[in-house]
């Protein structure tokens, strides 16, 4: 399945784009996703880390993605 | 009772202190981020506050919950601004209303520093020869 | 930088957070005490405060030094306010600057403490059937 | 010699007035002064405590007394 990653801050910056789109395995875990990702952004493993979040929330490693879910990759956070 | 938004508008802090007030409240501690002209000494032009809406509302919400299950709070506010900020503007708000002042400053306190930790928010700080995503390398 | 009133006139607090406020600072907490409608379960009908002024203003001076020794400050400021104070109105302002949000918040609750242990300034409790002078029998 | 003792809060109710002349020896101490109140208005003593400022200052108990001093009797604060 596809899913798709919205991206913020210095995530956007390494994407290049607001989002990308990932070609997963179904049930595909939060952990495969993020490495996923790092395989195709190899800039996100210099980041101090990051978290993905699952429908506006942040998500474990063993999290299992849905299709319809909104997935977003959230660098460290520096607000305030 | 909550009172939480994210927004490009300016923030108003008249307006938050005037929300947090109330008849039973006896103290009220308002914390009010402002955009420093320097950081570690490297003069600074502007912030660049970026953030994830829905979540970021959903997680201060969380925040604020968390707060008034933990203090004898009246009211929590929390405003956070997005988009370019320059020197001397006003990125984020928190007041917090209480009977007892040390609740009130107890979870003020609490608010910005959890904010800081768990909000989906960043801020890109603007130099003469470049600009750096807040906390995002070791 | 100390801004320090003591008076009969109602206190401006955007103006008060406008003086605290400097491009140097990046956090800046403010306390305000507010008029509350019961004491100990007791309900009040309005507060009284009497200051003796000369002496007021030179303790708060006070006050706002030793917290411009103690921590990394920008700007102190203590307003109070005296005479007649219905419910929910501010006998009290204290804000303060600092480039750091932890000596901000440090010392405003510092200031707000000693200002009731030592600044000689008297609060009268109004209620239904009387009225007390504020901690004056044990 | 006669000082005048300003009174604030409850002791201006305990006085009746805002301030009373109170005749004492030359060189009398703060110490002095406190027990010639008490003794003047008794109800000074069922308060928590009090202080003696002199000229806009706390002062100790053995601080010695000018004519020119402005004095002042302070109960228990409680602004803020």
């Amino acid at each position: 399945m596809k899913v798709n990653v919205l991206a913020f801050g210095i995530a956007k910056d390494i994407f290049g784009k607001p989002a990308v789109a990932v070609e997963v395995e179904e049930n595909t875990t939060v952990a495969t996703l993020k490495s996923a990702l790092e395989a195709q952004f190899p800039r996100l493993k210099q980041l101090s880390s990051f978290m993905i979040a699952v429908n506006s929330e942040y998500a474990q490693a063993d999290n299992v993605l849905q299709a319809r879910d909104e997935i977003a990759i959230i660098p460290p956070v520096s607000g305030g | 009772m909550i009172d939480i938004k994210v927004t490009e508008a300016p923030l108003d802090i008249p307006a938050c202190i005037n929300w947090v007030m109330s008849p039973q409240s006896g103290g009220i501690d308002v914390f009010i981020g402002t955009v420093r002209d320097a950081t570690q000494g490297k003069p600074v032009l502007r912030l660049e506050f970026e953030a994830y809406v829905p979540m970021a509302m959903r997680e201060m919400t969380k925040l604020a919950e968390q707060a008034l299950e933990k203090w004898p709070l009246h009211k929590v506010l929390l405003h956070h601004r997005t988009g370019v900020l320059p020197i001397g503007d006003v990125p984020v708000v928190i007041a917090v209303s209480a009977a007892h002042r040390a609740a009130a400053f107890d979870a003020c306190r609490f608010l910005i520093d959890t904010l800081k930790q768990t909000v989906p928010i960043w801020k890109k700080e603007i130099f003469e020869d470049g600009e750096v995503w807040v906390a995002a390398h070791p």
